[in-house]
């Protein structure tokens, strides 16, 4: 199992701040994938990826339990 | 605890507090504080939102990097989150280090970090609708899911 | 009051709070603060003496030069005088802007202004003497008497 | 009547925070040169001169009344 964190807008479309997914092996992009079909998201280019609160290439394997946070272009300050 | 995210009030002086230092000779503190005017359009009030326990080590992460580029310096920062009215303090990032040109460029490298790499994302409130800041205009893009080089070294 | 020459410890949330404005997106603070160490001599504490009132006026010549360069600026200046011991706060640049880059600028201009020329004096001192710095090493000379033009514009 | 000003290495080389001149007509060079005649004082060409809280330049003539300050290299800051 690996828990996704959702934030901003992105958690405002899907409507949840975080889902677990059952998934093993694959990379970040499948990852982007099923929740782009999931929840008809098409922005995920401009998302960037953290696993574990790193940031992560989008060719990072990801394994049972990890935290994986999506993370749009960041507006602090 | 040189780093924070609070939900209150930050008080100024006590992020001046952590960096002051018998060998600094300069002080330079960056405020931000929330601006009704934004090209023309007026702002009701923000919010701000954070992945708390990621941008804590995001902003170590910059103290660190200041600490290698500036060696003398002692950095702070506080961020706040939650709702924020007009001239409400968002940010205050405090630099000392022994003479003042350090201060200055240290400071101005924080804040650059922080609108690259710190996961904290401000919602605009409007009288005719909202936005969350950063998203919508992609003005920024990471096609390789990551944040690039250049992003992150600028 | 936004330029002032005092004898009483400097409280920087009031020179902060002079420059607050809905206006206002950034504000940055310079602090000038007593070092111990000056390329490796030791100091005991300082002692500062200013001309003031024509200290005032020359700040708030400097309030005016910034507010031509930067005509959408708020700046506050508070400079302190008499004996300060290490780590006491000698002087605090408060100055607001809607956006971050001019309140860096605008600043650091504020505090290479006021040493070329507001009339305030550090005298050090050390273990095994004194010291008024600025002149006995005469690295700034004014032939004609008073500042000249690349003096009093860099 | 001028009064002169001092401060900082000039005030405790001269012993005296100001003194008061029977002057007119005459301009800061002249004034330079009694003060450095009279406390034995060289390093007056690093000093800038104010005339009634402003700048003046070496050639401004003084008049009676008029409060005229030595200002040494200054270090504030």
């Amino acid at each position: 199992m690996i828990k996704v964190l959702f934030f901003a807008h992105l958690k405002d479309v899907i409507g949840s701040e975080s889902v677990t997914l059952e998934m093993g092996g694959e990379n970040i992009i499948s990852l982007k994938k099923r929740i782009s079909d999931q929840y008809r998201i098409d922005s995920l280019h401009t998302v960037m990826v953290a696993v574990n609160e790193e940031f992560a290439d989008d060719s990072t394997i990801l394994s049972d339990g990890d935290i994986v946070a999506f993370i749009p272009p960041v507006s602090g300050g | 605890m040189n780093y924070e995210i609070t939900r209150n009030a930050i008080d100024v002086q006590e992020v001046i507090d952590k960096v002051i230092s018998r060998n600094a000779g300069a002080v330079t503190t960056f405020i931000g504080t929330v601006r009704e005017l934004t090209y023309g359009k007026k702002t009701l009030y923000l919010f701000y939102e954070a992945y708390e326990a990621m941008a804590v080590k995001k902003l170590e992460q910059i103290g660190r990097e200041i600490q290698e580029r500036w060696p003398d310096s002692l950095t702070a920062i506080t961020h706040r989150v939650g709702k924020l009215d007009i001239t409400d303090v968002a940010v205050v990032i405090a630099v000392s280090t022994p003479h003042r040109d350090d201060a200055y460029q240290a400071n101005r490298y924080a804040i650059e970090r922080i609108k690259e790499i710190v996961p904290i994302w401000k919602k605009e409130m409007w009288e005719d609708g909202e936005e969350w800041i950063g998203n919508q205009k992609e003005t920024v893009a990471y096609p390789k899911g990551k944040p690039e080089e250049k992003d992150l070294h600028d």
